[in-house]
């Protein structure tokens, strides 16, 4: 049964059809990739499953539940994460206190504790530290936790949204240009991260136009074009299909 | 008794308190000068009791907590042995609680709200004319010599205009006069809604009690839109006679200041109040002087500052002030005749004296 | 001809540049390298006037226009793109251009240049009555670089103008970049993508943390080993 | 019917009043992002420096009312001045401070006029005729009817600057980001220093017309501000046309309120009316696009 | 360890004050001084910590005092008017809460403002209930078995008690989970709700709390005063809290309480100035903003950053 499935989704704004009858799955404990020109509706398909936006038509099933239209701060508690396009953390916290944030949803202390055992609301504060610092690891930034989040250079601002995304000890992790603006060095790395996180139990659903790494990494493509589904299948079919290449890859994509 | 030793200095202290600052201050900084002009006065003549009276003044806004907080300093910081203040009714209920407790006389010819004079607190002496009261002294007499049938109230909603409204417009209905209720908020500019309203229902007389500013702008809307009825205020402010005079033409009083009443103490005060401010007074600050009249002819019956003495004496006034003739209820409660008068070419004359019965 | 020389600059306390020296020369196009944070971005914010200068000196045309405004460098002929692609969003894309053609009050130019700029990107003509705010992430990278060339300037800045596009929209912006150059504009571009940096200039400058590490021509540039190993993944 | 027409009048005059509060207001929310808790003084003291132009130098009452209202545009100058200060603090603190520091302004400089001019009120004396005259059966006068022409062409002058003009479209820019308004070469001081004259001037025109039709007291910019506040959520925060229709609507609105329920509720209707455009629809009534 | 110290000696002062005070108007001014304490820190919650500008705030202050008033001069007591208004700001603040922090910047603003103001035109117009601007007089003491709350003395605990409470529960608050996801919603909001923060939620217990504790305040100046009357949800009043949250530092939990004392001081030290005090508030207003805008704890804290405190101190201990 695959994880995550997208049935004949829609999403019109105003008079814009930003997506058009997407219908897709993930398997569990894969790296699944949506490609697709600029405009395609990569970013409105991630921010419909994470409930950033509300479906026209269609509906998204995870893990075997209907999640359709479920508001954004209700999917951690499904173990559903994300990162954001242009990723800005939280930009005045420190990077340790930022990843513990992710796991205030947890909710182990109520309203009753937090007045009344100021014991219980430190243990567990302390508790969450160490989770984020094991997160912070995991992405290769725990020399950074007690910088200031705006203080990072983009590269790493993406890693500390992956690292606040890990610390939700998410299921699903959905990921919306995590390369962008890195250089060739900072993708490798990247690609050794999401190899780990795969190899941890988390499934991943990317969206990135940087063809290297979705080439390397993922097992299935989607490829969308002006809001609809022009493509699916392996980087191999992907990368040899002549509709893509004409949509989306261009004329270098032999190269890549 | 916290103050007994206050005797023994060689001034005598009396706190003012007045809005000072905001949209009261207009009346305020009147108020204030009528205040220290006749400690002037006295302090030029020799003072009381042989020594010289010391103002302390205080800026309470016309409300309540700051008004009572600077009571609080004045009485416990400064040492006053009277109050005199605070304008407004709202104000003035802060002061009541705090001259009670330390036993301090406060003198009031200004507040007109019943409700504090009713509480029956010993230490506030209040003798201003009550709308309750003008309203039972002056509406049969003016129902029945205007022959009025049909009326409106058009009121600023503030503390006693409010009061007034209901008084007279319970009063009228009770002799069968039609009325309806209307009032406007502080810092209305714009009036037409109202005068629409008003021109609709067509009553014969308006009876009207605001701010003697926004007096002047409602005088001249009303006359704008083309009203022909007749109009009945308690006082006439000295604005409206300056800047209203075409507006006001014919306009009834039933009124407890009348700059031209002609006894010695009102022509004293109103010249030396127009030579020292170069502006008429009109009724609130008739009621500050009066209420240092009053406070001063206690003293010197008293002949100590001593507070259960000259609790005494203020209950036992019975003098001429700017406004007419006072004496005091047991409870504290003064009052004096109300007299009807009418504005005509530029002067103000009165029509009718009604005697004072108690409030 | 653009100048640096000995250019540094701070972000407060923090110094961010040091003793940067560049030239673009007439015609020419010149490629920014650099990992993140190396200041590539605070160097054109320098040169277009945004970042005051502690110290140096920088020349454009042989006048010093150290310490101009923004806006009167714009009048100079010094234009850039940013890259967290600030356009107005609540403006259509057409009025974006238009105030892109802000300096410029000839009709005739505004029209050529718009024409221009949706020959080079067909979905803008597309949207062009569309709110900005609408377009997706790589539709308002497109209209940043085609508001940039409104004005026809002297130098043309683009900060990481890959950023976020489709591989066939990097495509077409080298071609753009191409074209552009051959009208005989100067060129100064960052880029972290090595494809489209090196693959039009004529000139690299590589910076590390703040400094000049490594300049030269392309060919030279590209062979160099500690940059293949750092950024062409070799 | 005919109370309902003559109530309807005297809607559209004091709404033509809040089209020009709320204009300015609204503009300088737009380029600026500034909340001007200040722009209700600006209109008192237009108000008070055309008093003093036309009752005391006996000017002319246009001319006392175009060099008044350029004064409050110098004056709003110097304030954008000092406000611009706060442009580095970051957005969300800029908003936040801003509004404190003109609440601090409105402070001083309503307290300020109120101590120096005295709390009385006065008239600016227009020397047009305020007789009532019969429209039908509508009651009117000749400074009303100037009252609503002066507001409607001023808007509509300035309407179509913004939306077609060279200027217009550059401060429309400067609305949305300054650091890209300045890589195009604008000159975003100018713009911002431009933007907030034309508010203060157009806020002083009000004040001055109301003075005039009215009366003017130092802290008659407290309401009006608030009043001022309505319109724009009415409209749409940042949009002048929506300025226009929301400050027309609200006019009568409270008109037809203080004529049929109670006037002491004609004021606490902005209000209700403002939480209520929130709750339903946050862009205002008339604004087409949605943040 | 420290704080707490430092915290419990603070008590201890705070309870022998009174001995050490023989002026009624200290006594008074130190009372004021508790529940602009109790104003300020619940403002701060919401203007501080949440990040929005709430200028609607004294209205919650009113409508406790306001329910108390009509409380205990209908016959139930001071305590019953306590409970009725803490569950009438409960009910109005989770109400209103839900409708105006969707809104953010400017919005939050005027609609906060707005809420205000409607409930005051309400309570001055609405004459059966509230008498309108002739106000609610006469409002019973505080009593508790056979014991009035009559002295300055007496009540003075009573508020300073409940200030104390208030200040522990709001740093309580802060410190919790609770506390970081206001932070986090602030920075980003977006984000946070990825992570699970549902931000209606916990900005609105920000926004209930807040309501509440200014509803504590008013029911303590409703039963000081004696006098309840739409200046107790007046503008001036929301000016005069905010002041203080500025002024004392805004995010920080010592900042209200010294703004709370400087700006119920201050008054009494300006009264010279005459009616040019309200300006002079103005411009104080004005020129924090501009130089000083995270107010005394700003202040306090370069001095600490910049180490001249600390080699003040080194500097002692070497001469020593
Ligand atoms: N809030 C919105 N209102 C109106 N139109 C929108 C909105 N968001 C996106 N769109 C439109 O929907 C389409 C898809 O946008 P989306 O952001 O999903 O693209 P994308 O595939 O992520 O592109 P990119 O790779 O450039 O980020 C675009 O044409 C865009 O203009
Ligand atoms: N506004 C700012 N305030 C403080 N420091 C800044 C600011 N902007 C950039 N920096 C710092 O200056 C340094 C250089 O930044 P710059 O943006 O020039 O780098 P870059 O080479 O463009 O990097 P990137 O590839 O990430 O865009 C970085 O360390 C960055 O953290
Ligand atoms: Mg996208
Ligand atoms: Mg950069």
């Amino acid at each position: 049964m695959p994880l995550l499935e997208i049935n004949h989704l829609t999403k019109y704004f105003g008079g814009v059809h930003a997506v058009r009858d997407v219908s897709m799955t993930v398997e569990p404990l894969s790296i699944t990739a949506i490609i697709g020109p600029n405009g395609a509706g990569k970013t409105t398909v991630l921010n419909l499953i994470s409930g950033l936006y509300k479906p026209t038509v269609g509906e998204i099933i995870y893990d075997g539940q209907n999640i359709t239209g479920f508001p954004a701060h209700d999917l951690a508690n499904l173990k559903i994460a994300r990162t954001f396009q242009l990723a800005k953390s939280f930009p005045e916290m420190n990077v340790v206190d930022a990843v513990s944030v992710a796991q205030i949803y947890m909710n182990r202390v109520n309203l009753f504790d937090s007045i009344f055992k100021p014991k219980k609301v430190e243990m567990w504060k302390e508790e969450r530290k160490e989770n984020s610092l094991k997160a912070l690891k995991l992405v290769g930034l725990e020399q950074r936790a007690n910088e200031k989040c705006k203080n990072l250079p983009h590269g790493e601002q993406m890693a500390l949204e992956m690292a606040i995304a890990v610390a939700t000890e998410a299921k699903l992790l959905l990921l919306d240009e995590p390369a962008s603006g890195l250089n060739t060095v900072e993708i490798v790395n990247l690609m050794e991260t999401l190899k780990n996180l795969k190899n941890q139990g988390v499934t991943i659903l990317i969206v990135e136009h940087h063809m290297d790494l979705v080439m390397k990494i993922c097992e299935k493509i989607t490829v969308l074009n002006d809001g609809e589904k022009i493509a699916e299948g392996t980087p191999y079919e992907i990368q040899n299909d002549p509709i893509v290449i004409e949509a989306y890859l261009g004329r270098d994509s032999a190269s890549a | 008794p916290s103050n007994g030793t206050a005797d023994a200095s060689d001034k005598i202290l009396i706190g003012v308190i007045e809005p000072l600052s905001g949209p009261e201050s207009y009346d305020g900084l009147r108020m204030l000068e009528a205040v220290k002009m006749i400690t002037e006065q006295v302090n030029a003549d020799g003072g009381l009791l042989g020594k010289q009276i010391e103002l302390k003044i205080e800026d309470g806004a016309a409300k309540t907590a700051e008004s009572a907080s600077a009571a609080e300093k004045l009485v416990t910081k400064d040492k006053v042995q009277a109050l005199i203040g605070a304008y407004a009714s709202t104000a003035t209920a802060g002061l009541l609680p705090i001259v009670a407790k330390y036993e301090i006389p406060l003198v009031n010819g200004v507040s007109q709200d019943e409700k504090l004079a009713l509480q029956g607190n010993k230490w506030y002496f209040s003798f201003t004319l009550m709308n309750s009261t003008i309203a039972k002294m002056a509406i049969p007499e003016l129902v029945k010599s205007l022959n009025i049938k049909k009326a409106a109230t058009v009121v600023i909603n503030s503390d006693a205009e409010i009061e007034y409204s209901d008084v007279y417009a319970k009063g009228l209905s009770a002799l069968g006069v039609e009325v309806s209720q209307n009032s406007f908020p502080e810092g209305t500019q714009d009036f037409s809604s109202i005068l629409t309203k008003i021109k609709e229902e067509a009553p014969d007389t308006l009876f009207i009690n605001m701010g003697s500013n926004e007096g002047v702008n409602f005088l001249k809307q009303l006359y704008q839109s083309g009203y022909k009825g007749k109009l009945v205020a308690s006082d006439l402010y000295q604005q409206w006679a300056d800047e209203a005079t075409k507006e006001i033409d014919g306009m009834y009083f039933a009124a407890r200041y009348v700059l031209t009443q002609d006894t010695p103490v009102n022509k004293k005060f109103a010249e030396d109040f127009k030579a020292r401010t170069g502006k008429y007074p009109d009724d609130s600050v008739a009621g500050d002087y009066d209420s240092m009249l009053v406070l001063f002819d206690a003293i010197k019956r008293a002949g100590t500052m001593e507070p259960q003495a000259l609790r005494e004496a203020i209950l036992k006034t019975d003098m001429d002030i700017t406004r007419g003739h006072i004496k005091f209820d047991a409870n504290g409660r003064g009052g004096f005749d109300c007299k009807i008068s009418q504005f005509k070419n530029g002067n103000i004359a009165i029509i009718k004296t009604i005697p004072f019965t108690g409030v | 001809m653009l100048k640096l020389t000995n250019i540094n600059a701070c972000y407060g306390k923090v110094q961010v540049l040091f003793d940067v020296s560049l030239e673009v020369h007439p015609g020419e196009m010149v490629t920014l390298l650099g990992a993140n944070g190396a200041g590539k971005s605070t160097t054109q914010r320098v040169i277009s006037g945004v970042l005051p200068v502690i110290s140096g000196e920088i020349e454009f045309f042989g006048k010093s226009i150290k310490g101009m405004s923004a806006d009167s460098l714009v009048r100079q002929g010094i234009r850039r793109t940013i890259e967290t692609k600030a356009i107005f969003k609540n403006m259509t894309v057409q009025e974006n251009l238009e105030v892109g053609a802000f300096i410029t009050k000839d009709k005739n130019t505004i029209d050529t240049q718009m024409s221009y700029v949706f020959h080079l990107f067909k979905v803008l003509q597309e949207k062009r009555k569309q709110p900005a705010g609408q377009l997706s992430g790589g539709q308002q990278q497109m209209l940043a670089i085609g508001r940039a060339l409104m004005s026809k300037p002297r130098l043309l800045m683009f900060d990481e103008p890959s950023l976020g596009l489709a591989p066939i929209l990097i495509d077409q912006i080298s071609d753009a970049l191409g074209e552009i150059k051959q009208t005989g504009v100067m060129i100064l571009l960052s880029e972290q993508n090595v494809n489209l940096g090196l693959k039009l200039a004529d000139r690299v400058y590589v910076l590390e943390t703040g400094h000049v590490a490594l300049e030269g021509k392309t060919e030279d540039v590209k062979s160099d080993n500690r940059i293949k190993k750092a950024y062409l993944g070799g | 019917m005919v109370e309902l027409s003559q109530q309807i009048f005297n809607g559209l005059v004091i709404g033509s009043v809040y089209i020009l509060m709320a204009g300015g207001l609204t503009i300088i929310f737009g380029v600026m992002n500034i909340v001007n808790f200040a722009h209700g003084e600006f209109y008192m003291l237009g108000a008070y420096l055309a008093y003093v132009l036309i009752n005391v130098l006996n000017l002319n009452f246009f001319a006392g009312l175009l060099m008044a209202s350029v004064l409050v545009g110098l004056i709003g100058i110097i304030v954008e001045r000092i406000l611009d200060h706060f442009g580095d603090r970051g957005e969300t603190e800029y908003v936040y401070y801003t509004i404190l520091a003109t609440v601090g302004l409105s402070m001083i400089i309503a307290n300020t006029v109120n101590v120096v001019a005295g709390p009385s009120q006065h008239q600016i004396i227009s020397g047009i005729a305020t007789d009532p005259i019969m429209v039908g059966p509508i009651i009117v006068t000749q400074f009303k009817i100037l009252v609503i022409v002066m507001a409607f062409s001023i808007s509509a002058i300035f309407g179509l600057f913004l939306k077609y003009s060279r200027y217009g479209k550059a401060m429309r820019a400067t609305f949305e980001n300054k650091e890209a308004a300045a890589s195009v070469g604008i000159k975003v001081s100018t713009i911002n220093m431009v933007t907030f004259a034309i508010g203060s001037f157009l806020v002083s025109i009000g004040g001055i017309l109301v003075g005039s039709m009215f009366n003017i007291y130092p802290f008659m910019g407290i309401t009006a501000n608030l009043k001022a506040f309505a319109v724009v959520i009415l409209g749409g925060l940042g949009s002048f046309g929506g300025a226009v229709l929301g400050g027309i609507m609200l006019g009568v609105i409270e008109s037809i309120t203080a004529g049929y329920l109670n006037v002491g509720y004609k004021d606490a209707v902005s209000f209700i009316l403002i939480i209520l455009v929130l709750m339903f629809k946050p862009s205002g009534l008339f604004n087409k696009i949605s943040k | 360890m420290k704080k707490n110290w430092v915290f419990l000696i603070g008590i201890a002062l705070l309870a022998i004050l009174p001995l050490a005070i023989s002026s009624q108007y200290i006594m008074h001014l130190l009372i004021l001084i508790a529940i602009n304490v109790i104003y300020a820190s619940s403002l701060n919650l919401i203007s501080g910590y949440v990040g929005e500008l709430s200028l609607g705030h004294a209205a919650f202050a009113g409508l406790a005092a306001y329910t108390t008033a009509l409380i205990s001069l209908n016959g139930g007591s001071a305590w019953l008017g306590l409970i009725a208004g803490i569950l009438v700001t409960l009910a109005v603040s989770y109400f209103f809460g839900k409708i105006v922090l969707r809104l953010r910047g400017a919005y939050f603003v005027i609609t906060s403002s707005a809420f205000q103001m409607a409930l005051f035109y309400l309570a001055s117009n609405w004459l059966s209930v509230t008498r309108g601007p002739m106000g609610l007089l006469n409002i019973p003491k505080v009593a508790i078995g056979g014991f009035v709350f009559e002295s300055k003395t007496s009540f003075y605990f009573l508020s300073v008690i409940i200030a104390i409470i208030v200040v522990v529960a709001c740093r309580r608050l802060v410190k919790s989970p609770i506390g970081e996801t206001w932070v986090a919603v602030r920075e980003n909001e977006n984000l946070a709700a990825a992570v699970g923060i549902n931000r209606a939620k916990y900005t609105r217990i920000a926004f209930v709390f807040a309501g509440v504790f200014a509803g504590i305040g008013g029911w303590l100046i409703a039963h000081y005063i004696g006098v309840v009357s739409p200046d107790n949800m007046s503008y001036n009043l929301i000016v005069s809290m905010m002041l203080m949250v500025v002024i004392g530092g805004r995010g920080t939990i010592a900042g209200p309480v010294i703004g709370a004392v400087l700006i119920t001081l201050l008054p009494e030290y300006l009264r010279w100035m005459g009616n040019w005090r309200m300006s002079v508030y103005g411009l104080i207003l004005f020129l924090m903003v501009i130089f000083l805008p995270g107010g005394i704890m700003q202040l306090w804290s370069t001095i600490k950053n910049k180490g001249v405190f600390s080699s003040w101190v080194r500097s002692k201990k070497e001469v020593n």
